[in-house]
């Protein structure tokens, strides 16, 4: 076979070609698509704008560092204008960053404990009648909320407004109270409303009087520096509101309701309970008549003022049973035979007995029962 | 701790001595702690577990069907309009699920006298009754042996639910774990002390030895002498001394043998003996 | 899989389908009545559970013998409608089972400390009383540490574990033993 | 007219997923405290309760009564095992380890260590036996495959009630891995029930096993000398004639047509062959010289 | 019939003596160690079944009658947790004579006693749990107390530190304004006096301007054993967000600096009562009031523990260009706790800059530039 070859040489050179051409190589080299054209677009060190492409890359050869994001075919591109910089990070030691400084003398990565270095990037407005439009102009959504909001705010003022008005009177025409100065009585039922709120709000009294003072008094200074009071006038200003406040603490104080009344010490409420509870105990062990029941109603009424909302809601419980107990032999009807006319005049129960496991019939008279007196 | 060789060229004695040992035939007895922690727990159990599949185990319609609902306690069902103080009956596949499920077993009515006469406390009731029923009682027998209340020490069937120990007396030595003198290399350790309490007993007892290696050793000052420990159970037959090598025996739980042997000897045994 | 897809396809292996075009439901007829399956939960039509009534049969014995018994087996197996109630303790209660819980863990750490110590002091004796046979009597220790592979580390099978109750008093101890029955 | 129903898939972010990026990069943190994401979410608060906590739904007391099995192991069989397997001046018998290049050649830069001489997988060491160490049972695994159940569904279910009967426990479906034509078994297909078995359940297994069972079978040699997968493992089987003696199937013989044998694997501490066998036979499973 | 549905079987646990061990002597420990509702107590260590508990028919903690009759306790659990008792008792009691006998003992290594002593204590269990753990009432969480400060402790790393940690790092006010933080003390922020709304602010919150516009409260809770007598405390508010149009980034602003500030374990909320005027004050109080279109503004609480009182408190030059990090380090500060709250522009800001005299807001362009 060698022979034949060398001898042949010069004519093996020459291509054979037959009638039937042979499909040359495999069938994926035809498929050869064109360059991706991917890669670096930028170099370490060069000057980038917000959104310009760094890099092309199928998967991530480099990961998104400081200031560069990165696209859905995994493209990295600039945040922030800057310098690109090519690094590691010893976090994670086995990548490649690429990250854009945002200036030339700023290195990549930065110290992991020193501050983030950030760019502001906004311009300020300074032609007024834009920079009035820009303040004005709100996003959809709260632009949408913003007559609704407003609207509640009025009501909520008006409401506010109405409280201190009601107030004024019952300080001044009821309780009494020795508020001379026509400033004074803005100042007390402002204090009042904010006790209110404060109180509505869960805060124990001493903390609600302490900061509602403190919101009269802090507006106070801050009117102060505004107009530039000098020191003897904040200081007398001082002890008025500091006067007022503790005459009011002494002279008013809230029910469990909320409602302002004349003050009443932490010692003569304990009286009023005690004697209250002593009152219920003696004219009240049970309620059998309909008269019953509205007195107890009417001691309640009055009962918001020295009680606790809890304490009245046990005391409610326990005086105002909705059914009473079957101790009392005569709201129990044993006689099994009933006539038409008792029945409007009896409720039956079907109550299940554990013991004998069956279900006990009790028949109760209707006094038995506090809505059906 | 290394030892040296005795400076003396005479080889010190050396004691082969056999802890032998009767494991517990009976579980131990529980601590209140245990007890009533099981207890309570078991009852959690319950209480969380599912509804038996009664239709599983008795096929619809039939007797033993017919039985099994008949002796159940099923719980109080829900009834439209009745107040039921302790809150509305939860009822499913005639199960209260907020509660356990209580199973009663269908028994018969001679078994039912059975039961009563075996908890008297006659071991006889479970041996007559119906039988192959499951529902039979079961009366366990009694964990005080004979030999308990007469408090004879020297048999195997005492303290069912303890480890007990053979200890023998010696003349001089007072109570210790028999033990024989070594003479001559040709036998190992084990050896002797097996064939020793083998002989002893005139070959009527089994005993296994957990291994060749001593436990332990205790060396006595006084005669320069070492006694190597081995750990061995009796297996079956019974230890009885047919000749006057020691004094006495006896089969003796951990807490006894403190009081049967010195200070010092407890103290150097104390850690190889089962509570 | 859970178990009512088990079913599903069991049932589905052993009869014919009239699927309907939806996807969540599908019926089929067997015995005259329409078994409907609407989101895998199986429901019969009130009209066809009349007929059924009326018939004296109820849907259940519409299906084949080891067919039912293959369903009332996953029913044992499965927790549907046996599941209790949740366990809801009050405060004291909770309280009061937390300390169980806490006294039991410390009073097994304590058993296991014991144990372990105990444990680690027959080693060393062990250890202790080989170095001293060693040397002390360097044949002795040979024997006593020499294997003989087979059957030395084993537990006989007469080696038992302790019962609940104890036997019948005549079964208590074999007291009856001679070497010649272990030589056969 | 045609329709075309458009399905909605709820999504937790309004990205499709095709927009992303497949990048994810944790941001180093700047503190040393761990947080426990699961407790931050206000959802489900109970689910934040471990399982032995009785306020967790998944709830359940584990020791409920005495274990005559761990009891009797821990006062008796421990320290004779101690005793037993105690080899005097022993160190670490080291195992197959893979091995590295000599470095003679500059190829051995960098290579992955050729694996073990004469075996593909490593062997742990093998430690002396001390009191921190002595083999205990970790679990027994119950398999009860069957065969038939390629042809009859029905049949894997009955097999793991017969599971479930047995041990009290709840047994986990197995469905066979892959297609296997030659033995007309198809992938997916539900063949039998598996039940892995801890703590008590397991010592009232073995005693059943030990003290009902195994004595009843006629000519019942035992578990073969040579058994054990020289992890701690051993294996042996039951037939389905061999089942019959479960109490809880013997007792309702006519619900059980049809029984199924099972493979029974005990899980052990122990580090031999030898050592397994020691604490096994300790339960008094008999073991019978080939 | 009683097998039934029984109520309750009655067991055979005796109850419990009084003064029987040490978790019941009060006469040299805290009476914060016993459950003070009388009821409650006996319930839990008398069990359900004594005479007074059964006429109450259920556990004292459920209100209504209703509910109590409903109540099924498990089985056996008071013969259970009397034994349970004992042992937790007798054991505790070993530590509790360590803790009183060893004259040598560390304080730290006695305060490791006690909190031994009675970690596993029921009562002190029952109080902590069931009562409020940041509005302590020392009725019945003292925090005086080691065994409260670790069951605080414990409570506070379950939930509230780690929230606190993730929204610090999240917001990255780690490493904005502090490098790092190993959180020690929780603190609470709250704005009584602007709004008069009772609400402790979670870490992160975005508050609107008018709620801000007055000082917060701080509740400071200490965990650690520590002189806590001479112990004072510096509390920062730094906002890092405010624009630096000369260097187009941004700048550090302190909006409230605290000096000298002391506290106590149980008495620790920080407002106007506890200050003495120019001698805490280390700055007055500004509020947020962010300029339209800079973003959300975050205000970084930080506070620390001082090395020894100021006597004259360090002088900064001002508010702007404030460097925390310098001011820490100058001033010896170790930072133990910390929190944040957000802000940003709302119609409402410009009456609080009205209220406080300041000038109007910038307004910057909506879009970033290129």
């Amino acid at each position: 076979m060698s022979s034949l070859v060398k001898r042949f040489a010069c004519v093996i050179v020459q291509q054979v070609r037959h009638s039937t051409k042979r499909a040359a190589g495999s069938r994926t080299s035809m498929k050869d698509s064109a360059g991706r054209r991917l890669g670096p677009k930028k170099y370490e060190g060069q000057q980038v704008k917000t959104g310009q492409i760094l890099m092309r890359q199928r998967g991530t050869k480099f990961y998104p560092g400081e200031n560069v994001g990165i696209g859905k075919d995994h493209t990295l591109f600039a945040l922030e204008p800057g310098i690109v910089r090519y690094y590691l990070d010893p976090f994670h030691p086995k990548r490649k960053f690429l990250g854009v400084a945002l200036s030339r003398d700023y290195s990549l990565p930065k110290d992991h404990f020193a501050p983030n270095v950030r760019r502001f990037g906004r311009v300020e407005i300074k032609n007024e009648k834009v920079a009035q439009m820009e303040e004005e102009t709100l996003p959809r959504k709260q632009d949408l909320l913003k007559s609704s909001i407003l609207e509640k705010l009025q009501s909520r003022d008006s409401k506010r407004v109405e409280l201190e008005d009601q107030y004024s009177k019952l300080v001044k025409d009821q309780f009494k109270l020795p508020i001379t100065d026509e400033e004074d009585l803005p100042l007390a039922t402002k204090y009042l409303a904010r006790l209110r709120s404060s109180l509505k709000n869960g805060f124990p009294l001493e903390d609600a009087q302490f900061y509602s003072k403190c919101y009269l008094e802090m507006n106070m200074k801050l009117k102060s520096q505004k107009e530039k009071w000098s020191q003897d006038i904040i200081e007398k200003e001082q002890t008025r509101i500091a006067e007022l406040t503790t005459l009011l603490d002494k002279s008013v104080s809230f029910s469990n309701k909320l409602d302002l009344i004349p003050y009443l010490s932490q010692e003569t409420r304990n009286n009023l309970k005690s004697e209250f509870i002593d009152k219920l105990r003696t004219n009240f062990p049970e309620i059998k008549t309909k008269k019953d029941r509205k007195a107890i109603k009417e001691l309640f009424n009055d009962a918001n003022r020295f009680l606790t909302l809890s304490e009245e809601v046990k005391l409610r419980r326990t005086y105002l049973k909705p059914i009473m107990s079957e101790s009392l032999e005569d709201t129990l009807i044993k006689d099994k035979n009933i006539d038409k006319k008792t029945m409007k005049k009896i409720t039956i129960i079907k109550r299940f007995n554990y013991e004998r496991h069956r279900v006990d019939t009790i028949v109760r008279t209707n006094s038995a029962f506090l809505n059906k007196l | 701790m290394k030892r040296t060789l005795s400076k003396t060229t005479a080889t010190p004695i050396i004691r082969s001595a056999m802890i032998l040992s009767r494991i517990p035939i009976v579980v131990r007895e529980l601590t209140k702690l245990e007890s009533n922690y099981y207890k309570y727990q078991s009852e959690l159990e319950k209480r969380l577990m599912w509804t038996f599949p009664d239709y599983y185990y008795f096929k619809k319609g039939s007797l033993s069907e017919h039985k099994f609902i008949k002796a159940q306690n099923y719980p109080v069902s829900k009834i439209p309009g009745v107040w039921y103080p302790h809150g509305i009956p939860d009822i499913k596949r005639r199960r209260e699920r907020r509660s356990k499920q209580e199973i009663v077993l269908p028994r018969d009515k001679i078994e039912d006298d059975v039961s009563l006469v075996g908890s008297s406390g006659s071991t006889k009731g479970s041996t007559d009754g119906a039988k192959g029923s499951i529902s039979r009682p079961i009366v366990p027998n009694d964990l005080k042996t004979e030999a308990d209340k007469k408090g004879n020490l020297q048999t195997v069937e005492r303290e069912l639910s303890r480890t007990l120990y053979l200890l023998v007396q010696d003349e001089n030595l007072g109570w210790k774990f028999p033990s024989f003198v070594v003479e001559g290399n040709d036998k190992g350790l084990h050896d002797i002390a097996e064939q020793a309490i083998k002989s002893l007993s005139q070959n009527e007892i089994n005993t296994w030895l957990v291994s060749k290696t001593p436990v332990a050793v205790f060396e006595d000052s006084d005669d320069g002498s070492y006694e190597f420990f081995l750990k061995s159970h009796i297996l079956a037959g019974t230890f009885a001394m047919k000749d006057n090598t020691f004094k006495q025996f006896a089969w003796l739980t951990k807490d006894e043998i403190k009081n049967h042997v010195t200070e010092q000897y407890f103290r150097n045994v104390e850690f190889l003996l089962a509570n | 899989m859970n178990n009512r897809q088990t079913i599903r396809s069991l049932i589905q292996q052993s009869r014919s389908w009239t699927s309907s075009p939806s996807s969540y439901s599908y019926s089929y007829i067997h015995n005259g009545a329409t078994i409907q399956f609407i989101r895998n939960k199986r429901t019969t039509s009130a009209a066809s559970s009349s007929s059924l009534k009326k018939m004296g049969r109820n849907s259940a014995e519409s299906l084949s013998p080891p067919l039912q018994r293959a369903v009332t087996q996953l029913s044992v197996l499965s927790a549907r409608k046996k599941m209790p109630r949740l366990l809801k303790l009050s405060n004291e209660d909770l309280i009061k089972h937390q300390t169980i819980e806490k006294a039991w863990m410390l009073y097994k750490k304590d058993k296991a400390i014991e144990r372990s110590m105990r444990l680690q002091r027959q080693y060393e004796s062990i250890q202790d009383a080989l170095d001293t046979l060693e040397s002390i009597n360097p044949h002795l220790y040979k024997l006593a540490t020499s294997t003989n592979g087979e059957g030395n580390g084993r537990f006989p099978l007469e080696f038992r574990l302790p019962t609940d109750a104890p036997p019948n008093s005549e079964k208590l101890w074999p007291q009856q033993f001679s070497s010649t029955n272990l030589q056969k | 007219m045609q329709k075309f129903l458009v399905i909605h898939t709820r999504g937790f972010s309004n990205t499709t997923y095709a927009q992303k990026a497949a990048c994810s990069i944790v941001k180093p943190v700047h503190h040393l405290v761990k947080i426990d994401k699961n407790r931050l979410s206000p959802r489900f608060p109970e689910l934040n309760y471990s399982k032995n906590d009785i306020r967790s739904p998944s709830f359940k007391p584990t020791e409920t009564c005495q274990d005559r099995v761990r009891e009797h192991y821990l006062n008796t069989i421990q320290p004779d095992l101690l005793l037993m397997n105690y080899q005097h001046k022993a160190d670490i018998k080291e195992g197959l380890k893979k091995r590295g290049w000599d470095g003679t050649s500059p190829y051995h830069i960098n290579r992955a260590p050729r694996k073990p001489k004469g075996s593909v997988a490593q062997f742990p060491d093998i430690h002396p036996i001390k009191w921190n160490n002595i083999p205990e049972i970790k679990n027994i695994v119950l398999n009860c495959y069957v065969k038939e159940a390629k042809e009859n569904q029905l049949l894997a279910i009955s097999a793991a009630l017969q599971l479930q009967q047995i041990t009290g426990c709840k047994p986990k479906m197995i469905y066979s891995k892959s297609d296997v034509p030659s033995w007309k078994v198809r992938k997916g297909h539900h063949m039998g029930a598996k039940v892995e078995l801890s703590g008590y359940p397991m010592s009232q297994f073995l005693t059943t096993l030990a003290e009902i069972v195994l004595p009843r079978i006629r000519e019942y040699k035992g578990i073969s000398d040579k058994s054990g997968n020289r992890f701690g493992g051993l294996s042996f089987g039951l037939r389905p004639e061999d089942v019959r003696f479960f109490p809880e199937i013997d007792s309702n013989q006519d619900l059980w047509p049809r029984t199924f044998g099972m493979h029974i694997n005990i899980n052990t501490t122990a580090q031999t062959d030898e050592q397994t066998r020691a604490l096994v036979s300790a339960f008094q499973l008999p073991f019978h010289k080939a | 019939m009683t097998l039934l549905t029984p109520r309750r079987t009655f067991h055979l646990a005796k109850p419990l003596r009084q003064n029987a061990g040490i978790w019941s002597d009060f006469s040299k420990r805290s009476e914060s160690l016993r459950i003070p509702s009388e009821r409650i107590r006996k319930y839990i260590l008398e069990g359900g079944d004594n005479k007074d508990n059964i006429t109450l028919n259920g556990p004292p903690s459920l209100k209504r009658k209703f509910s109590r009759l409903k109540y099924k306790s498990p089985e056996f659990i008071d013969d259970a947790f009397q034994t349970s008792y004992l042992y937790l008792q007798e054991k505790a009691k070993i530590y509790y004579e360590k803790s009183l006998q060893d004259t040598e003992l560390s304080p730290e290594g006695k305060e490791k006693y006690e909190i031994l002593t009675d970690i596993n204590n029921p009562e002190v269990q029952y109080n902590f749990q069931f009562h409020n753990k940041l509005e302590n009432n020392p009725k019945f969480i003292n925090y005086e107390l080691p065994v409260y400060r670790e069951l605080g402790k414990k409570h506070w790393e379950s939930y509230s530190q780690m929230l606190l940690m993730q929204r610090l790092e999240t917001l990255q006010v780690i490493p904005d304004t502090m490098p790092t933080l190993v959180p020690r003390m929780e603190v609470n922020i709250k704005f009584p006096i602007s709004t008069s709304v009772n609400k402790w602010i979670e870490p992160g919150e975005s508050l609107s301007s008018n709620v801000t516009s007055f000082e917060p409260i701080f509740k400071l809770q200490e965990y650690d054993s520590l002189d806590i007598e001479n112990q004072k405390y510096t509390i920062l508010i730094v906002n890092p967000d405010e624009p630096d149009l000369e260097n187009d980034t941004f700048k550090t602003s302190l909006c409230y600096g605290l000096m000298n500030i002391q506290i106590s374990y149980n008495d620790n909320i920080v407002d106007l009562r506890k200050l003495k005027g120019k001698e805490n004050i280390l700055m007055s109080y500004l509020p947020p009031v962010p300029e339209k279109n800079v973003g959300k503004q975050r205000f970084a609480v930080w506070v620390f523990r001082q090395e020894n009182e100021f006597t004259e408190l360090p002088s900064i030059p001002g508010r702007d260009r404030f460097n925390i990090r310098d001011f820490v380090e100058e001033n010896k500060l170790d930072p133990v706790g910390a929190h944040v709250w957000r802000s940003e522009w709302d119609s409402n800001v410009k009456n609080i800059r009205e209220l406080y005299g300041l000038p109007t807001g910038r307004v910057f362009t909506r879009t970033r530039t290129i």
